[in-house]
């Protein structure tokens, strides 16, 4: 009933057509992290291509979703070129609005929404700021301590963060894409 | 020649020497970089990863700026950035993509802005140019490594040849030095996990320094300040898991080039490595 | 539109003779019913049809045209329906600047395999000509063609 | 005024269940012009047949229309009948009561009325038919063969053996093609050139076989049955008439270091040379782009070394003129390169070689006389990848069909590679393993089976090399996407069948078409896939498609019997629907302006260009002209013009006018 449902939901959205792939596997071959994946990418778009509920689910509630580095090795060896990169994008969020995330996701997430905070309010990257909302976010306070302060001494942090001029408009930006995202899922 | 320049926010903070290095290089070649102003953050992998139409907006906000200031094109020394901005602006030759982030950004986009990475900057600035000005040749054997995202999605960027890319090769050769053939020259060094998943990252660009190591390299050089802070800053953790330490330094292509141009290694930023820079 | 329901419109078929000739055949074949409306002329290729002849058809009286030849690449000819599907666009801008309802030309591809497509098609087109009526300003394309558009029978 | 015969059939009840069939010869037969009209239970019968031949003696009937089933049915039948009955068979028409009328509808008033309305078309239509006479076009019983290939090879033989002469023009010095450079063949592991050897020395010494060598087609013109084929000789620089085939220039030659075409690259030739010692002939041709003379003008070692002095340095390249009836193309295909495959190291590794370049250095003919050793270090390896589907069923490198010979060779090349080297071990990754044909899957099995070859299920995402060995990273699908590294001493890729390169413009030569990978195109996927859509054309081999040495042989021996059957007739018989430029009394001569817009619309280059010209000779005007052995009969040409000048007989402007004016005036 709701057969290929999530499915034709993805290629609408990301316009990856699932039922290209013939399972060459040359994805899984020359992913970086595919053995530390719970399902390698060829594996993961066989599951889609099942196009049932239960296997939708497992993806979402998989790593492999947040170990995947957008390299794009895949893609471009992909002799259906099936972007799946941008299908890990796609997924990432849905699994993020149906609250799936594996656990393995948390300091990922932890690091992205730091980053983002710090660009909402700055405008711009703030590495100390980032450094410190993603300890206080996933409590490894003791992580990187011996490098940090090498940055300091060769002069890579800057422990006052650089501003741009129209940060309401950065404010605006977040409020009308990330947020709105959130409040409509909600 | 005068370019347009984004350096985004690495190379302001973390990757400072990169910076230092661009800049230092241009001046010596005579390029007018012009800083764009009010620049914003790209967005990088968080925004991608947790929304399209921010991970969108950001970069088109950068684009529709370059197009206000006046500016033809810009170069885009960060990897990563470049990548960004030039997926977006493939991204929003899609109509209704392009309508809805010029409603979130209130600001005209026309999307017709050049975005070049650096060593396009130097490949167009002629390599000749570099060669008339070599006072000291850049006699070392080196790994070229391009990682992802100078050269992938291939089909976007058009950037060289997607497995065993070139340019950067190219580019050492002339200042007098020697490049390798190896197998990891564009797999990915953990990019963005640098902070969260430290142990995948090490793992990565363990692969590679040992690679590059084993075929006697002297040093790495790249043209990205993530693979370079990975490759660099992670070296205490990265050498933990190997059984012999590797302590070749990784160098950008501008510090290279400066190098070779004479041009002194403070200026350069090349006492702001972990990885003691002796070349 | 809808006192229609008694009008039986006259509608002409223009097919080629290895495709839709040979697929209307198999709708006989497989005994598949359509309605009687339609009668069709047979060419030996869609690239041999003269569009003109289609406003003369018009200017007699016929409701409504079917075009049908091969599918894209199965012409028996190689390419002569590239060529009237060609004309065909080009005409029927010129129909419409002229005014002419181009609802009323079904430009189509069966092949010798499609016989329920055919009956498909007939029906269909019956049904739509139907719903659009009389052809009556037919007139217009009588006149256009007296002023020395066409001379039919040379 | 027409003398038109109505004849309308019930088809037993299959027309007259529905329509009312007396009625519609009843009101047909009040028609003007209409002299005769019944009805009858089976028209086709001999006695309905019967009735034709004797209403059109006995009215003398000047026109027939038989109410029937389709005319793609029963119109010869009945244009026949009327030929036997002395009346032109092209004033005889069918109108389709059964097909497009009886079996579409139900019973009822309409239906009877369509069925009046349709034979009324057809009187119309042949009210304004002409007698016509069938076209009758002379056959030149000799054969052109191009490609010297075991396509071209039985080709030729089988055409010869039929008593017909046979020219047979092969690009390179010797025929042979692929086949000559394989080792041993599937499933049965004869060795190829023991089976092949023979059947070129056949070639060679056939009496009904011209075999021309280092020759190219020109160009092609004519038509089915007329064609006059243009062939260049190119120029050899030996005079074979003389030349005995010694070698003694060969071996004195000083350029050495030529990549060997038939060794796939691996092994090296001179610039005078005989691509291998089976050759047919096996004389040599001097390789002007490498040779020291043509290069810098001195050398002429083979010169001095020659004893009955046979090279000829200024010889040229020369046209022959040859005519023939019938054409077999035979030119075979090409395999992609190591170069191609940017992630299998672009061509740059020595040891990662195509299944072609295996084949060479399986056979015992070959650079290492058929040990399997590496090119970099000349070194046995312990551990041999295979990589099947290279390039083959890959969109995104623009190969997206299957090569179909690839998972058989690889079986073959890794059974090979085990009886030749015992302690090694093979691995072979594929996506499926295509085995369709007499005894291929227990061939493949056995691989597996008995030779142990490893097969894997996945394809290999890169090749690198590292301390001498080829890293070859894999993954097996069957085991969830688990990853395969493989450090391995070779690496052999099945690299995609092509087109052959050329094929496009020779296609373009011979007005055949070509499908998006450049293989020639047949005329019909299923029923004609010997010929092309250009009439006296044949397809022999992997010119059409890749295919195995059997498929092959089938193939030309196919279009050898389609040549031999056009050669049974003196003269070729045509259906006369062909176009025609109408002529006019002068001074007019023709309404055709010479636009030449038909020409532009031929699929078939039948447009010729006539010249009219007064008494003394002066040009009038160049007009349009219609081959009539090329002209197919489409009519797109008419459809063209202009001026209303070409007309298509069986289907003119009138004949389709009045039977749209039936329709729409009753």
């Amino acid at each position: 009933m709701d057969k290929k449902h999530k499915v034709s939901d993805l290629q609408s959205h990301t316009g990856v057509e699932v039922m290209r792939c013939y399972q060459c596997g040359k994805c899984t071959a020359g992913c970086v992290l595919a053995s530390d994946m719970n399902y390698p990418p060829s594996y993961l778009m066989r599951l889609l291509q099942t196009g049932t509920k239960e296997n939708y689910d497992k993806i979402l509630h998989s790593n492999s979703i947040w170990l995947c580095l957008n390299c794009e090795n895949c893609l471009g060896r992909c002799p259906m070129e099936i972007d799946i990169p941008k299908m890990m994008d796609y997924l990432r969020t849905r699994s993020i609005s149906e609250n799936k995330m594996h656990p393995d996701s948390k300091p990922i997430i932890a690091f992205h929404r730091s980053f983002l905070d710090s660009i909402k309010h700055t405008g711009r990257l703030y590495e100390v700021g980032l450094i410190a909302a993603f300890k206080s976010r996933t409590f490894r306070f003791a992580q990187d301590l011996n490098i940090a302060p090498m940055m300091y001494l060769k002069g890579k942090l800057h422990l006052l963060p650089e501003k741009i001029k129209d940060r309401r408009h950065m404010k605006r930006i977040f409020a009308q894409t990330i947020e709105n995202a959130k409040t409509e899922t909600k | 020649m005068k370019i347009g320049f984004y350096p985004g926010c690495s190379l302001t903070g973390s990757s400072r020497e990169y910076n230092e290095s661009v800049v230092a290089v241009a001046k010596a070649l005579e390029i007018d970089l012009v800083e764009l102003k009010d620049w914003n953050c790209c967005g990088a992998t968080a925004a991608h990863s947790m929304n399209e139409e921010l991970s969108l907006s950001l970069p088109a906000r950068i684009m529709a700026l370059a197009e206000e200031q006046g500016l033809k094109e810009i170069v885009v020394p960060c990897a990563a950035c470049y990548n960004r901005l030039k997926v977006t602006q493939h991204e929003l030759e899609d109509q209704p993509k392009r309508n809805r982030v010029a409603e979130i950004l209130q600001m005209p986009y026309k999307g017709d802005l050049k975005i070049i990475n650096v060593l396009q900057l130097l490949e167009a600035y002629g390599t000749e140019n570099i060669k008339a000005r070599i006072t000291q040749p850049f006699a070392h054997k080196v790994a070229c490594y391009y990682g992802c995202l100078l050269v992938r999605p291939h089909a976007i960027l058009k950037f060289d040849r997607v497995e065993d890319p070139q340019s950067m090769d190219a580019l050492i050769q002339v200042i007098g030095g020697t490049t390798m053939d190896w197998a990891f020259k564009t797999e990915c060094c953990g990019g963005g996990f640098s902070v969260s998943r430290t142990d995948l990252v090490v793992k990565l660009s363990g692969n590679i320094l040992k690679d590059a190591s084993d075929r006697g390299a002297e040093a790495l050089i790249v043209a990205c300040p993530m693979c370079q802070s990975n490759l660099d800053m992670r070296r205490g953790a990265i050498n933990k898991t190997l059984d012999s330490p590797i302590d070749i330094p990784v160098i950008y292509i501008t510090q290279a080039i400066g190098l070779a141009l004479g041009i002194g290694a403070k200026e350069l930023g090349l006492k702001r490595h972990f990885v003691t820079v002796e070349l | 539109m809808s006192s229609n329901t008694d009008f039986e419109p006259k509608i002409i078929a223009f097919v080629c003779n290895w495709c839709t000739y040979a697929g209307a055949d198999l709708t006989g074949t497989s005994r598949l019913k359509y309605a009687t409306n339609v009668k069709i002329v047979r060419f030996p290729c869609t690239g041999r049809i003269d569009f003109l002849l289609l406003l003369k058809s018009f200017a007699q009286g016929a409701d409504g045209i079917i075009v049908s030849g091969c599918h894209p690449n199965d012409c028996h000819y190689t390419s002569g329906n590239f060529h009237a599907r060609r004309r065909w666009i080009a005409f029927r801008s010129i129909l419409d600047l002229m005014g002419v309802d181009i609802r009323r030309i079904q430009y189509s591809w069966v092949s010798a395999a499609e016989g329920s497509k055919w009956a498909d098609l007939v029906n269909h087109t019956v049904a739509d000509i139907r719903s659009l009526g009389p052809y009556q300003e037919y007139q217009k394309i009588a006149d256009y063609l007296e002023k020395g558009g066409y001379h039919g029978e040379d | 005024m027409s003398k038109i015969g109505v004849f309308i059939c019930h088809c037993g009840e299959n027309i007259s269940a529905t329509v009312d069939v007396e009625r519609v010869a009843r009101e047909v037969g009040g028609m003007e012009g209409v002299a005769h009209a019944i009805d009858y239970k089976y028209m086709c019968s001999d006695p309905g047949q019967t009735f034709i031949k004797e209403a059109v003696k006995k009215y003398n009937l000047d026109g027939v229309v038989v109410g029937a089933c389709s005319p793609r049915m029963h119109e010869p039948t009945f244009r026949r009948a009327c030929a036997e009955a002395g009346l032109n068979p092209y004033l005889c028409e069918m109108a389709n009561l059964r097909e497009h009328c009886s079996w579409v509808h139900e019973k009822s008033e309409e239906t009877t009325e369509k069925a009046i309305d349709l034979v009324k078309m057809l009187v119309q239509k042949v009210k304004k038919n002409k007698p016509l006479d069938s076209i009758k076009v002379p056959v030149t019983k000799r054969a052109l063969v191009i490609g010297g290939g075991i396509a071209g090879i039985q080709a030729s033989l089988d055409i010869a053996n039929t008593g017909h002469k046979v020219i047979l023009v092969e690009r390179d010095p010797s025929i042979g093609g692929h086949m000559s450079q394989l080792s041993e063949t599937f499933p049965t592991l004869d060795c190829s050139q023991c089976i092949l050897t023979p059947r070129m020395v056949e070639v060679a010494q056939h009496p009904n076989i011209k075999l021309y060598t280092y020759a190219e087609l020109e160009s092609l013109e004519g038509f089915i049955g007329n064609f006059t084929a243009k062939i260049r000789l190119k120029a050899k620089s030996v005079d074979y008439s003389t030349c005995t085939g010694c070698g003694a220039c060969i071996q004195k030659c000083p350029v050495k270091k030529i990549p060997s075409e038939f060794n796939a690259g691996l092994g090296t030739r001179t610039a005078i040379y005989v691509p291998f010692p089976q050759a047919v002939p096996n004389k040599p041709v001097i390789d002007r782009v490498n040779c020291n003379y043509y290069k810098r003008g001195a050398c002429k070692i083979c010169e001095k070394t020659c004893q009955v002095g046979s090279i000829q340095w200024d010889r040229e390249d020369e046209i022959v003129t040859e005519e023939v009836g019938a054409v077999v193309l035979a030119t075979g295909f090409d395999v992609k390169g190591a170069d191609f495959f940017p992630e299998y190291g672009y061509g740059k590794y020595k040891d990662v070689l195509t299944g072609l370049q295996f084949e060479r250095m399986a056979s015992a003919s070959g650079p290492t006389f058929g040990e399997i050793r590496r090119p970099s270090d000349g070194v046995i390896p312990k551990k041999i990848v295979f990589i099947a589907c290279a390039g083959s069923r890959d969109p995104a490198k623009g190969i997206p069909y299957c090569s179909k010979i690839c998972c058989m060779y690889t079986a073959k090349h890794a059974m090979l590679y085990q009886h030749k080297v015992h302690d090694g071990e093979s691995t072979v990754f594929y996506m499926d393993i295509r085995a369709g044909g007499k005894n291929y899957e227990e061939f493949v099995r056995r691989a597996i089976e008995e030779d142990t070859v490893n097969y894997v299920r996945g394809r290999v995402a890169r090749v690198y090399e590292k301390d001498g060995k080829l890293i070859v990273k894999g993954v097996d699908t069957l085991l969830g996407g688990q990853q395969v590294e493989i450090e391995a001493d070779m690496v052999v890729l099945a690299t995609a069948g092509v087109a052959n390169c050329g094929s496009e413009q020779l296609a373009q030569k011979l007005h055949v078409s070509y499908d998006p990978y450049h293989f020639f195109a047949e005329a019909h996927p299923k029923l004609k896939p010997v010929e092309t859509n250009t009439a006296g054309i044949f397809l022999a081999g992997a010119c059409q498609a890749p295919k195995d040495i059997p498929e092959t042989v089938g193939m030309a021996s196919g279009a050898a019997v389609k040549v031999a059957a056009l050669f049974s007739n003196d003269e070729l018989v045509r259906e006369p629907l062909v176009a025609v430029v109408n002529r006019l009394a002068p001074p007019l001569y023709s309404t055709c302006v010479g636009c030449f817009m038909c020409e532009t619309a031929c699929p078939y280059n039948a447009i010729e260009h006539e010249d009219i010209r007064g008494r003394d000779g002066s040009l009038i005007k160049t007009i349009a002209k219609v081959n009539e052995g090329l002209c197919q009969g489409c009519g797109t040409c008419v459809a063209f013009c202009r001026s209303k000048s070409i007309d298509i007989q069986g289907y003119t402007h009138e004949q389709v006018y009045a039977e749209v004016m039936s329709l729409l005036n009753d």
